[in-house]
């Protein structure tokens, strides 16, 4: 194993201290080794990436160094101090802030509320109360990061609460900024957006650290990278003299395919036909507004749009069960026959009669239990299914065997059927979910963010199962966020804004730049400023007659 | 020569009421004979037969027992131990080895209610009991009967406590319905809850009315504001009981007013309240009880009550 | 929103003004007898208030309150003051709090295990000791004089007495009461202060929703949450003072009677919220008050027996809490212990 | 992987919780001038000591794993149900009504007949609070409680006024026909050609517990019910993605709740009192709440909780009835039982667990 650690240690030697310096940090929770050994040196004023599978322990390690955990041994140096950090008060005050990969943030609580706790100025909660508004201001007009302040957490949308974490570091007046998997959750624009900020503090001399996932957000902003693997960190190189295939090697100790391949698709008869769908909540607001859709067996249409546009209603109206409360319209036609919106005898149970699979956007909340073990969650949703039952027992031994094979074939790790869901990373998580509807061979899939958090070994494998399932000849409905996930998986992509289509686009006919217009409202892409991304031309391409709204 | 035992009943020995007065009789016996006796306190309904049952094979007798709640598993076991004389309080159990006490309650509650109706300057006067269960309206019967018969136009007004056990330990409600009581007008109270009658008769005290207690006398709780109190002489039964011993008689044994199972009692810390007039109006009602003029109904023979 | 939060208020008020329109005198006597009901189940639902706000659920309640009522009996009558009764009082709940405390934050157990353990430990230790100490199967002996908290008369109370509507309201309910249904009242405006308007307060509310959040801003989540339940202790002492040495005259075994749980059920009724338990808790005050002065509905056909009228607080809560109140959300991290590594 | 063996998490840990309440209890003992020694002695002895002792001690153990049953059916639904005791009362009442009215010639009729009028009236007890919780999201915690008080209500008039014969001080119902009397175990045991536990109140209701155990275990971890039940009490966000209506489950679960509840009163009211008489229950349905706890809502747990309470009642019980000690030391003693092994259980796990990993490092190092 090639530990390419000497360059670190040579620059942090000539130059000024390195901002932070981690020495022999080993961390075990229980059983597990989490962090072996680990030793890292993020020199100031710099990017620094660090990547890895699921579970190789890069949450753990920046927790410690951000006091939440404490290390079974190794030291921390900030500046070149040696410094013991028994708790985030000493982080906080050493000047590193975090944004942890869940935020940590109290959903009833205002933005500023939240921004406040721990570093009121006072008992009392009005001065502090002001003087944030004043600095949240600053800050706002300063990084471009507006959020509104007396805004209730839980009314926000991921960006925006993502916004407000790092409000709360910058409040802090941290130097050193940490941020586990931050784009996760973001659309393209919105990850832009935070790049453009974190590149702006770095020029202000403030040192950063970025978890994440995506090799192509390392490649643009990071100065150097870390990897680790399996809690021990393998190397560390300058982001200047890498690439891609070369750092997906080192993570997962193989060569990794970064794109999809597939072939053009052979789209037959429709399989879904959705008119006219509308849906109104329960507060009286519209969140569908007309919705009309066909799908092909043989074909992956994918919805590209910035999250909270309607396509969660969308997936969980065709998945059986809107969200409470809300009233519904249109009509939706599986192989021709008309499914029930709403009501009696229209529920998730009765779409899977349908012969409809569905991977929810969050599998922690919906896909899975987390409590339950893994081969119990591969009867989940399907407890209904003649062969997991007999008469009202289940048929746990067949469900069990079931279980083994579906995690053979998905190659889901450990492969222990007994172990809980929560103990499974995340992307062994997914393939789980993906594992179990997939492999029940459904006439139509709804797939929602099927890789979000999920390393780029499970990416590439979940994807692969994807294109496998259409080139059955199924019918696949992709909601993403993830426009490079949307480009490279679909047939035909559907772009949804404010609870309508705004367009359809053929993949290899358009460019994120035109559909990011799309997503944000813009319909007359003709006026587009030239941006360097887009193909001359491409933007006027309607290759599909657009929708009627 | 046995031992004999005394049973007291889920409410526990010091429930400021029967129970208590039950373990007074057998304290007294012990002070005056020198004897030991054995006693027990029940737990659960299913403790009653084990502990019936194992006092008699360890040769207890007699055996006594208070409370109605023994009646049933009485007549099952009785006929199992022949040799052992069984005294039940507030029950009648048809066995040739059991002695059943039950007491006049109505007549002492009557005598109660006469004392209340020439106090009451209001017309009003107030009962308060714990759980809504027969042997409570007995002692409500009695009393609006006594009252009724001094103020024949004058009103009682009744309260339960509730209905659960927690009804004959909240001093705190016992309080309240007395003042709720003494707003309707209500002058003179009288509290059949156990322990919850301790808040009964504070309140009253608090508000400057006056109250009567219950089965052991209670005037000294609040010396000058306790009007007198209904004696329930459990305390005798069991004494009697303990000094005869083996001999017990068995068959029913009625404590009424004659045999002084009940009374009301007057001593030093009400004796100010009891005026002449009044306390020849209660020995009136005595006689009258005693020679059968006046009938007090008893709310038991038919499940009613003609005072209300 | 607003309407729905103050709908249990105007149940309140609308029940006190038709009361007080059909049948004046018996309403005066009706509300201060709600209001003394009150008193302990407000004192006790705010303190599970600060605790469940903090995440950690209690259904000790009754059994702090009832040995608060204890200690704060015997020490009262052994000292003959009602004051060092009150510290006692508060004195004992703690030592439960204590007890609560270390098994579900400390040592991370079952909150509500541990809560099943105090009221039976209370239950238990309260009758043992008293007889112990006193050899009276549990009771301490009546209080009396400087034993006990009196009713306080406040100024011009006497003067203000015939003056229409303020009289009967001043004079007749907010006068006379003693210190401690004072302290109750007072107890909710501060709380909600507490709550909304201070430091101390945000943090306690953001560690019974998301203990993570104030553990990563560098609070300690133990000393806060130890915080609350120390808070409860307090109140549930101030509760149990109440009942034993200003409501009645001593103490009695299980003299409680189940306000506990009723001012659990109260505290889940007002949805974890100060203003709102106010009203919940009066309204069961109010409840009862109304069963005792109506023991015997005589409508004419047919005689309400005492066993309904005793059982209508709980059916009207019942009917009122599935008509208006709705879902109520308790605080997200309650009942959970706070645990980073498994 | 875990942190230590399952035996040490299973019967480890409790045992040695379980040891230190009775070390704390015995000081309470020795603070109140009694004899540790000779207190354990009665308790044991009372209890486990003949085959009398046990007669009670399975008993009272029969009632609690209804109940306990009872709490932890809701429980796996994350339902909270604490309205065992009122449950338990309308059981009695159910098996009252069936067994005064009905003319039931055997016992063997009357037995399931009587199940059938228990568990229906204990069931529908329950069923408003769940109808409530499920369509109007009204606090399951509230409404049972109130439906306590209310049962008891119910139970008050009904005894007083309904179901006591005239003339009876006692307000309690008829004796019910001597043909309903289900036999006890001791008559089993005398067919069996065995003297065990004459004149104990167990009775083949205990059986029915057992098989009640064995049936709940299948229910939650073996029906597709059951499986819907845990996934709604996990997550209902889960469960409505997997089709699975939170309306229909929690009011199901709840039912199966309130049924096991009320099924109790086959035990005492059926095959001990024999009638039924005022409270009954008896805070069985509050015990129920701590056995299942501690059983951790397993109901091989619960059984093992409900002997453990049994034995606390039955030793405690012969504690007080022939010693000076006061019958509320047991329940300092259950007081302390349930909080060492409910609630402060930690205390002894976690240095245990640490134990065992660097016991698992040293060997680990070895090799
Ligand atoms: N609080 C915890 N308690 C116990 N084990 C933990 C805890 N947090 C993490 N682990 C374990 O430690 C290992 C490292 O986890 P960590 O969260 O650091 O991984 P990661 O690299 O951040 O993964 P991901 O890419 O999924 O975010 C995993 O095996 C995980 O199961
Ligand atoms: N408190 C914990 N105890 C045990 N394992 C944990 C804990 N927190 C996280 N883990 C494990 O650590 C690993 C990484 O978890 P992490 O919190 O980084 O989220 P994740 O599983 O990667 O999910 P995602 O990235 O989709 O949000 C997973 O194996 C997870 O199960
Ligand atoms: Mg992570
Ligand atoms: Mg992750």
């Amino acid at each position: 194993m090639t530990v390419e650690n000497d360059m670190m240690g040579g620059r942090s030697a000539t130059t000024a201290p390195a901002a932070i310096e981690l020495r022999g940090i080993s961390k075990a929770f229980g059983p597990v080794q989490a962090n072996r050994n680990i030793n890292l040196s993020v020199p100031k004023g710099s990017i620094h990436g660090i990547i890895g599978e699921n579970g190789a322990g890069k949450s753990t390690l920046m927790s410690i160094l951000y006091g939440f955990y404490k290390p079974d041994s190794g030291q921390v140096l900030v500046n070149g101090q040696p410094i013991t950090i028994a708790d985030s008060q000493t982080a906080i005050r050493a000047g590193i802030g975090m944004v942890f990969q869940h935020f940590k943030l109290v959903q009833n609580f205002t933005v500023l509320e939240n921004i406040i706790l721990g570093v009121e100025d006072g008992a009392l909660l009005r001065p502090s109360l002001s003087k944030a508004r004043g600095v949240l201001k600053k800050l706002a007009a300063e990084y471009q990061l507006n959020v509104d302040p007396d805004e209730v957490i839980e009314n926000l949308s991921v960006g925006h609460q993502q916004r407000v974490e790092i409000l709360k570091a910058l409040y802090r007046q941290a130097d050193i900024l940490i941020l586990d998997e931050p784009t996760g959750v973001l659309t393209p624009a919105e990850a832009d957006h935070l790049f453009r900020i974190l590149e702006g503090l770095r020029d202000e001399g403030k040192t950063i650290i970025l978890i994440t996932h995506k090799l192509r957000e390392i490649m643009d902003i990071t100065d150097n990278v870390s990897v680790m693997r399996r809690g021990e960190m393998v190397a560390s190189v300058k982001t200047s003299e890498t690439s891609p295939e070369h750092l997906a090697e080192l993570m997962v100790g193989r060569k990794v395919l970064l794109n999809v391949e597939k072939t053009p698709a052979a789209p037959a008869a429709p399989v879904l036909e959705v008119r006219n769908l509308t849906m109104t909540d329960d507060e009286g607001v519209q969140r569908l507004r007309g919705i009309d859709l066909d799908i092909r067996a043989g074909e992956i249409l994918g919805i590209a749009g910035v999250s909270g546009n309607g396509q969660t209603m969308l997936l969980e109206i065709l998945g059986g069960y809107p969200p409470k409360g809300s009233k519904l319209g249109g009509e939706i036609r599986m192989n021709g026959q008309p499914l029930p919106i709403g009501g009696r005898g229209c529920d998730a149970a009765q779409r899977r009669r349908a012969g409809i699979g569905h991977i929810p956007e969050d599998r922690q909340v919906e896909g899975l239990i987390m409590d339950f073990a893994a081969w119990e969650n591969v009867a989940f949703g399907w407890q209904d299914a003649p062969e997991f039952t007999k008469g009202m027992l289940m048929d746990n031994a067949a469900i069990k065997a079931d279980a083994e094979a579906k995690m053979e074939r998905f190659d889901v790790r450990p492969r222990n059927p007994n172990l809980a869901a929560r103990n499974f990373s995340g992307g062994n998580q997914q393939k789980i979910v993906v594992a179990r509807e997939i492999e029940r061979n459904p006439d139509l899939l709804l797939i929602g963010q099927p890789t979000r958090g999920v390393d780029i070994g499970a990416i590439e494998f979940i994807h692969k199962q994807i294109v496998a399932l259409r080139d059955a000849g199924k019918a696949i409905l992709l909601v993403s966020v993830e426009l490079d996930e949307i480009l490279a998986l679909s047939d035909r992509i559907a772009v949804m804004f404010d609870g309508r289509i705004m367009g359809e686009r053929l993949p290899e006919n358009t460019t994120t730049g035109e559909l990011g217009l799309l997503m944000a409202g813009v319909t007359d892409t003709e006026h587009t400023p030239d941006d360097a991304g887009i193909p001359p031309g491409s933007a006027h391409v309607d290759t599909l007659p657009q929708e009627p709204v | 020569f046995a031992e004999p035992a005394l049973i007291f009943d889920l409410g526990g020995k010091f429930d400021k009421s029967f129970n208590e007065a039950a373990f007074q009789g057998a304290q007294r016996w012990v002070e005056e004979t020198g004897g030991t006796y054995r006693e027990l306190e029940m737990q659960s309904e299913a403790q009653r037969e084990q502990a019936l049952r194992r006092l008699a094979e360890v040769g207890a007798n007699p055996i006594v027992m208070t409370g109605f709640a023994f009646g049933d598993v009485l007549t099952q076991i009785a006929g199992d131990y022949p040799d052992t004389k069984f005294a039940i309080i507030d029950m009648v159990v048809d066995a040739p080895n059991v002695q059943s006490v039950v007491f006049a309650e109505e007549q002492g509650s009557y005598l109660a209610g006469v004392m209340a109706g020439m106090k009451s300057e209001t017309g009003t006067v107030g009962f308060i009991g714990g759980m809504d269960i027969p042997l409570i309206h007995k002692f409500e019967c009695g009393f609006a009967q006594g009252f009724k018969a001094t103020q024949p136009e004058g009103k009682v007004v009744i309260n339960y406590t509730g209905t659960t056990p927690a009804a004959w330990n909240d001093p705190v409600k016992g309080g309240e319905l007395a003042r709720a009581q003494k707003s309707q007008g209500a002058d003179v109270i009288y509290a059949a809850a156990g322990g919850t009658g301790i808040g009964v008769l504070q309140a009253a005290a608090d508000e400057g009315i006056l109250s009567i207690g219950v089965d052991s006398n209670q005037n000294h709780l609040h010396p000058g504001q306790v009007l007198t109190s209904m004696v329930k002489r459990v305390d005798n039964a069991v004494y009697d009981a303990f000094t005869a011993g083996e001999d017990l008689v068995p068959g029913v044994k009625v404590m009424d007013l004659a045999a002084g199972g009940v009374d009301v009692a007057i001593d030093d810390s009400n004796r100010e309240l009891v005026d002449a007039e009044m306390q020849a109006a209660v020995e009136e009602a005595k006689a009258g009880i005693g020679s059968g003029e006046i009938a007090v109904h008893d709310y038991m023979s038919d499940n009613s009550c003609p005072a209300s | 929103m607003k309407i729905k939060d103050s709908l249990i208020a105007l149940i309140v008020l609308g029940i006190c003004l038709i009361w007080a329109f059909v049948d004046g005198s018996a309403a005066e006597q009706g509300i201060g007898s709600a209001l003394r009901l009150m008193t302990p189940l407000l004192l006790a639902c705010l303190a599970g208030l600060y605790s469940e706000r903090a995440g950690v659920f209690d259904i000790g309640l009754e059994g702090k309150m009832l040995m608060a009522a204890f200690t704060a009996a015997s020490v009262a009558y052994l000292t003959d003051s009602a004051w060092l009764g009150l510290l006692a009082g508060i004195g004992g709940s703690l030592a439960l709090s204590l007890v609560h405390g270390l098994a579900s934050i400390t040592f991370r157990g079952n909150q509500l295990i541990a809560g099943v353990a105090i009221n039976f430990l209370a239950s238990g230790l309260t009758v043992l000791v008293g007889q112990n100490a006193f050899g009276l199967g549990g009771r301490t002996p009546a209080l009396t004089g400087a034993g006990r908290f009196q009713p306080i008369n406040l100024p011009f109370a006497e003067t203000l007495r015939d003056v229409p509507v303020i009289g009967p309201i001043y004079s007749g309910l907010i006068s006379g009461n003693t210190i401690l249904v004072y302290v109750a009242l007072l107890m909710v405006p501060v709380t909600w202060w507490v709550l909304f308007r201070t430091r101390f307060g945000l943090r306690l509310r953001a560690v019974g929703e998301n203990p993570a959040s104030v553990d990563t801003a560098g609070v300690s989540v133990t000393r806060l949450r130890y915080a609350a339940v120390a808070i409860c202790g307090i109140l549930c002492g101030i509760a149990g003072a109440y009942l034993a040495t200003g409501l009645s005259a001593g103490f009695v075994k299980e003299m409680t009677a189940g306000r506990g749980f009723i001012a659990l059920a109260a505290l889940i009724f007002a949805k974890w919220r100060p203003w709102q338990a106010l009203f919940a808790t009066f309204l069961f005050g109010l409840l009862e008050a109304i069963a005792n002065l109506y023991p015997n509905l005589d409508l004419g056909f047919i005689t309400i027996p005492s066993m309904f009228m005793n059982a209508l607080p709980y059916i009207l809560t019942v009917i009122i809490l599935a008509g208006f109140v709705g879902r109520a959300i308790p605080p997200r991290a309650g009942g959970e212990p706070y645990v980073k590594e498994r | 992987m875990d942190k230590m063996p399952k035996w040490a998490d299973v019967i480890l840990t409790p045992l040695i919780s379980l040891v230190l309440a009775m070390a704390i209890s015995a000081l309470v003992i020795l603070a109140i001038g009694e004899s540790p020694v000779m207190a354990m002695k009665t308790m044991v002895e009372g209890a486990l000591g003949s085959s009398y002792g046990w007669g009670f001690t399975l008993y009272y153990a029969t009632n609690f794993i209804f109940t306990g049953l009872a709490v932890m059916v809701a429980y796996h639904a994350s339902l909270f149900n604490i309205g065992g005791e009122g449950q338990a009362a309308m059981g009695g009442l159910g098996v009252a009504l069936v067994l005064l009215y009905l003319p039931l010639p055997h016992w063997a009729i009357a037995l399931p007949v009587a199940m059938i009028g228990a568990a229906a009236f204990g069931a529908a007890w329950a069923f408003i609070p769940a109808y409530l919780q499920a369509k109007r999201g009204s606090h399951i915690v509230i409404t049972t409680i109130m439906f306590n008080f209310i049962a008891a209500a119910a139970l008050n008039y009904v005894l007083v006024n309904k179901l006591r014969p005239v003339g009876s001080m006692d307000p309690a119902s008829a004796r019910f026909p001597e043909a309903t009397h289900i036999p006890a175990l001791t008559d089993l045991a005398a067919g069996l050609g065995m003297t065990w536990g004459k004149n104990t109140p167990v009775n083949i209701t205990f059986l029915v517990a057992i098989a009640a155990c064995a049936l709940v275990w299948l229910l939650i971890w073996r029906t597709k019910l059951g499986y819907e039940i845990r996934v709604l009490g996990k997550s209902e966000p889960g469960a409505v993605y997997a089709g699975i209506s939170p309306v229909k489950i929690t009011v199901i679960a709840m039912l199966i709740s309130g049924g096991l509840a009320g099924l109790m009163a086959i035990n005492n009211v059926m095959g001990e009192s024999e009638r039924l008489v005022l409270n009954a229950v008896e805070g069985a349905g509050f015990i129920g709440i701590a056995v299942a706890l501690m059983g951790r809502n397993h109901p091989f747990g619960i059984l093992l909780a409900a002997l453990l309470f049994g034995f606390l009642y039955q030793g405690g019980g012969e504690l007080a009835l022939w010693t000076s000690i006061p019958r509320e030391l047991i329940v300092v003693i259950q007081a302390l039982v349930i909080l060492f092994t409910g609630a402060l259980d930690n205390m002894v796990r976690m240095p245990l667990e640490r134990l065992f990993l660097s016991m698992r490092r040293t060997k680990g190092g070895a090799k």
